[in-house]
């Protein structure tokens, strides 16, 4: 993949040279192998030391990136085999979510995510990747499905946040979500839910009522987007980047807020440099995390899940004084 | 219904900095009602429980003015009322400043700790757990106390088997508080899941605003949905949902006239109706489990 | 109420002399009075002779006419207090059904029936009591919650088949149904269904997997309308009389036929000459098999839910030989 | 796949009456395809699968002809056959004659006992109970007997806890059994209830056309639900819903594409792909429980 961002032009220039290089095959003397070699090792760390410091809003980048694996991707590359579940059985099928019966390692998990479009006709049926309330309530047939066949459940997030749309507001996506987040509070099988790209508000949070959050290296997850929380806060949209970091949405930053589980290292230079080694990280993090929670008796799994979000919050009380905030 | 002879409670300031600015009225001046445009007496409208006695308007109603007409006199006791926003990102806006400035501001200009107040009171002489929410401050939006609060009433509800009432008020999540505020959106659903194991009857009213990530989460999951007529209820506000569309909506798009047809609620209640209904839904779901002979 | 229908003639003939005689009120001399009474009584007697050997066409006519009580009728008279629940939570509110929490005798019950509309503005809301699936949907929910509150459910059936319309299709009425009858099937909670005016086909049955279910005595219970029934087997639904008496479907064939537990007496005349009595009556069935009903525990009430259903059917086998059908 | 040496049943002639006439086909005539007008030779249809090689139109298929083209080679093995159709009502129409007669006219068309046949079989080795529907048998209506069929076979998949697959064709309830028909839907959508509490899977194939009380119970309950391209499904017939709205319906409606559309089912499934499909979702489903440690 290119390097298109304009962070990466050291990495671009980089490329550049080694694929000049490369271009000339068998033909290129000794002395331009060990240059060749050399920078590729130079890309590589250059590409690790430049994805270690990104800014809030460079990360929110990445995360957007046209390229960056989505859901269908990481299907294809994580199971052996995969047969998607459509439709709400109500209304419609939403294509901007998609999810299934999904074969890893010789167990069937259910397989739910968020799924934006690669190509402009793609993206459109998908609704850029913005469910609809049938998208909400096709995720919660296939979680009580999964919950009925003892199948535990993996989420992949991958939304900029809930439709805005007339249609969205007239099925009742705030009840869809709404009853989402009442299913997964008491879904009694696992479930782990991992941010591959962005979490963007109520349509993140309505799949990742989980047992585990994991956030790939380059992702967000935040109450709005930063551009919706710019519009609010600053009353102007193009504040995006003040309000990325001031809310902290990074991977990184939520992690040591505790809001999140474990962070799943991408390959260097994000997880569209490398899509295998992508998959292969959320591969074994899914079998990791499943394994752990499939040792708990469902009672216990339930109260655990409870516990977690029940302990999320940050606060003081005012008779204690007012400097000692309660986690 | 309720004792008109009772007084109301002391009306206090409001704060105008936020667009949907709330209709705390002061008491003695002149109102033009927003929608016939009649001008009422502030006096008169607290005494009609700021409904407007032309059209039939509903004002809106801060957190005590609701427990005082819906309560029976003198039976509610607060509680988590030491709970305070804490500043967990500290965040700090160049447009509005740092948000622990922002609370204090709120909390001297509402006599408030926070956006929720929550405790026990009685209906008719039924004993209840009572939640609500106050668009006052900071619009009623949901960071890490409004969400423990409701969290804990819900939990008492679930421990004591008493009813619930929640009446919303709101934007949404406290931007403010990051993710710490959409995960209080799966915190009080999940208290609501067990509230719902247990059998205890949950009604959720919506009053004007109630929208975000406060319709998408704990006011939808009523076994009965009420709301007071004219309110502006649903998932984004009208004003975004057009500038993401490019066209006009329909006039009552997000009201709750709209999501009454569209079956999101039970019915809509005149606030003069309040109290009485609540009473018999109370009654209804007590006796419940009761048998014939 | 008049008696307009054909073979009510007799008694409309009566009626007319009785109020004839009323209308002359105090004035009436003591042989007018004893006339009166004698006529009373002729009547009455009359009706319920008459009403006695009904065919199943007329009874028919009796099940659908205008003035029969219908669900509102009834809930008007059966509760101390009705609070009505509203919307499917998904995409609607159908008033063709309706349902809502009724306070009968001191004890709460979840009751839920089709509702045809009184009047023409009433009725096309209404669409003639032809619930679309958003009312099956609305009336699973009101069900799911009587299960969580521990109300028994009382279900009132007048419909005289589900919607035939394009919307019914796209919003999947078949789905509905179909979801309906497994929600019954497994509801922790008594059901008693009553059918009041007219039960047509999987409309009906949509609302009646009950643990009993009732008919008032002038109604009728069928896979499908006469008329339809006609077209199919007839090519031609002029010869709905035919399919009416050919398919059995009068509460008292089908109470011969052991497909329903009892018949609910009408006062003389049909229940539309005294809505009073006519409630009166399935007041005391509700409360009678309700009572019962709670004398079981769930899953013996469930068991016997099942074996209710699970013994429908006549059918031989060939090897005992052709003529000895299996009950 | 199909083993394509495999030498398809003799074909029975149908019974014409039915306006949906079966397309059960002369093995050496020519057949014209209703949807591309082609010429075809029935034998070499026969060895298509009953798909037209020009255009993929689906002919009906009969139900050992189902058999014969899902189950592995001789894994069937049928139950239930010996259960006959009485005639509860004493049903007579002067237009078609006693019901009876009806039946037995059928039974001789077809050479079937009834419009259902029931049997444990195997797919690539996976055992399965399996429910077919034949259309030939009175519009594959069901009645008492088809209601029972269906249920034994549910009840033998919950009890051996094997996975369920049953392949829907048929027009709906029987009128000529009256309400006993009507409450097969019921009877079979407990049993479904049943197999369902006991986490078996059930398979759903809708083929055409699956109409009327079929379609409105057991055939909508499928965990996963399947249908063959271009097939007629739907509750109403398309020309009585056009009665009945006195306006024209779009093209595709009431049609396998129609219900994918409108999130009714889960996938459609070419002819030649519903072999290796079902076997992929019994491994995935026979996999459900396992652990990954
Ligand atoms: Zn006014
Ligand atoms: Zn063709």
């Amino acid at each position: 993949m290119p390097y298109d961002l304009e962070f990466e032009r050291p990495l671009a220039d980089l490329d550049k040279r080694i694929q000049a290089l490369q271009r000339r095959g068998d033909r290129l003397r000794p002395d331009e192998r060990t240059q060749l070699d050399g920078l590729r090792i130079q890309l590589d760390q250059r590409a690790r030391e430049i994805y270690r410091n990104l800014t809030p809003t460079q990360r929110v980048q990445v995360a957007r990136h046209k390229n960056r694996p989505y859901t269908a991707d990481y299907i294809n590359l994580v199971s052996d085999d995969f047969f998607e579940l459509h439709g709400d059985r109500r209304y419609a099928d939403d294509h901007a979510i998609m999810g299934g019966l999904a074969s890893i390692d010789g167990k069937t998990i259910m397989l739910i995510g968020n799924q934006k479009g690669r190509d402009t006709k793609d993206r459109l049926e998908r609704n850029f990747g913005m469910a609809h309330a049938e998208g909400y309530r096709k995720a919660q047939r296939l979680m009580r499905q999964a919950e009925q066949f003892q199948m535990p459940v993996v989420t992949l997030i991958d939304i900029s946040g809930a439709s805005l749309d007339l249609e969205a507001e007239q099925r009742g996506i705030a009840q869809a979500i709404a009853e989402s987040l009442f299913v997964m509070a008491g879904l009694r099988t696992p479930i782990v839910s991992i941010v591959i790209g962005e979490g963007g508000s109520g349509g993140a949070l309505s799949t990742s009522v989980a047992d585990r959050i994991l956030m790939l290296e380059n992702t967000i997850y935040t109450v709005a987007s930063p551009e919706a929380a710019a519009s609010i806060l600053w009353r102007d949209s193009s504040h995006a980047h003040k309000a990325a970091a001031a809310m902290k949405i990074t991977a990184q930053e939520l992690l040591k807020l505790k809001l999140i589980e474990e962070i799943i290292p991408e390959p260097a230079g994000g997880a569209h440099q490398d899509y295998a080694a992508a998959a292969a990280a959320v591969k074994s993090a899914i079998i990791r995390h499943i394994s752990e929670l499939e040792q708990l008796a469902t009672e216990q799994l339930l109260e655990q899940r409870y516990q977690r979000f029940r302990a999320i919050g940050v606060y003081k009380r005012e008779t204690v004084g007012a400097s000692s905030p309660t986690t | 219904m309720r004792d008109e002879s009772k007084p109301a409670l002391p009306v206090v300031g409001h704060n105008g900095a936020h667009p949907d600015a709330v209709h705390t009225l002061p008491t003695n001046l002149a109102v033009k009602c927003p929608n016939c445009r009649e001008l009422l007496v502030g006096k008169d409208l607290e005494r009609n429980q700021k409904v407007c006695p032309r059209c039939g308007y509903h004002f809106r109603m801060d957190a005590h003015e609701r427990i005082d007409m819906l309560l029976d006199r003198d039976s509610f006791e607060e509680f988590a009322n030491d709970l305070l926003s804490a500043d967990p990102l500290g965040f700090v806006s160049d447009a509005k400043g740092p948000y622990i400035a922002e609370l204090e501001s709120k909390r001297r200009a509402t006599g408030l700790n926070e956006s929720v107040v929550v405790g026990k009171g009685e209906i008719e002489r039924m004993p209840l757990i009572i939640v609500v929410m106050d668009f006052r401050f900071i619009g009623g939006s949901m960071g890490s106390v409004a969400g423990e609060k409701i969290t804990l009433g819900i939990e008492r509800a679930t421990k004591d088997r008493l009813p619930l009432l929640i009446i919303s008020a709101s934007g949404g999540a406290r931007m403010q508080e990051g993710l710490f505020a959409l995960m209080q959106m799966a915190k009080t659903s999940a208290a609501l899941r067990r509230l719902a194991d247990a059998g205890v009857p949950f009604i959720s009213l919506l009053t004007d605003p109630t929208t975000g990530g406060v319709f998408a989460s704990f006011s939808m999951l009523g076994d009965v949905i009420l709301a007071e007529p004219g309110a502006v209820i649903g998932f984004t506000g009208p004003r975004v949902i057009e500038q993401a569309m490019h066209q006009k909506l329909p006039k009552d798009t997000n009201t709750s006239e709209f999501v009454l047809q569209r079956g999101m609620i039970d019915t809509i209640v005149h606030r003069r109706d309040l109290r009485p209904t609540i009473g018999r839904i109370l009654r209804l779901y007590g006796a419940a489990s009761k048998r014939f002979v």
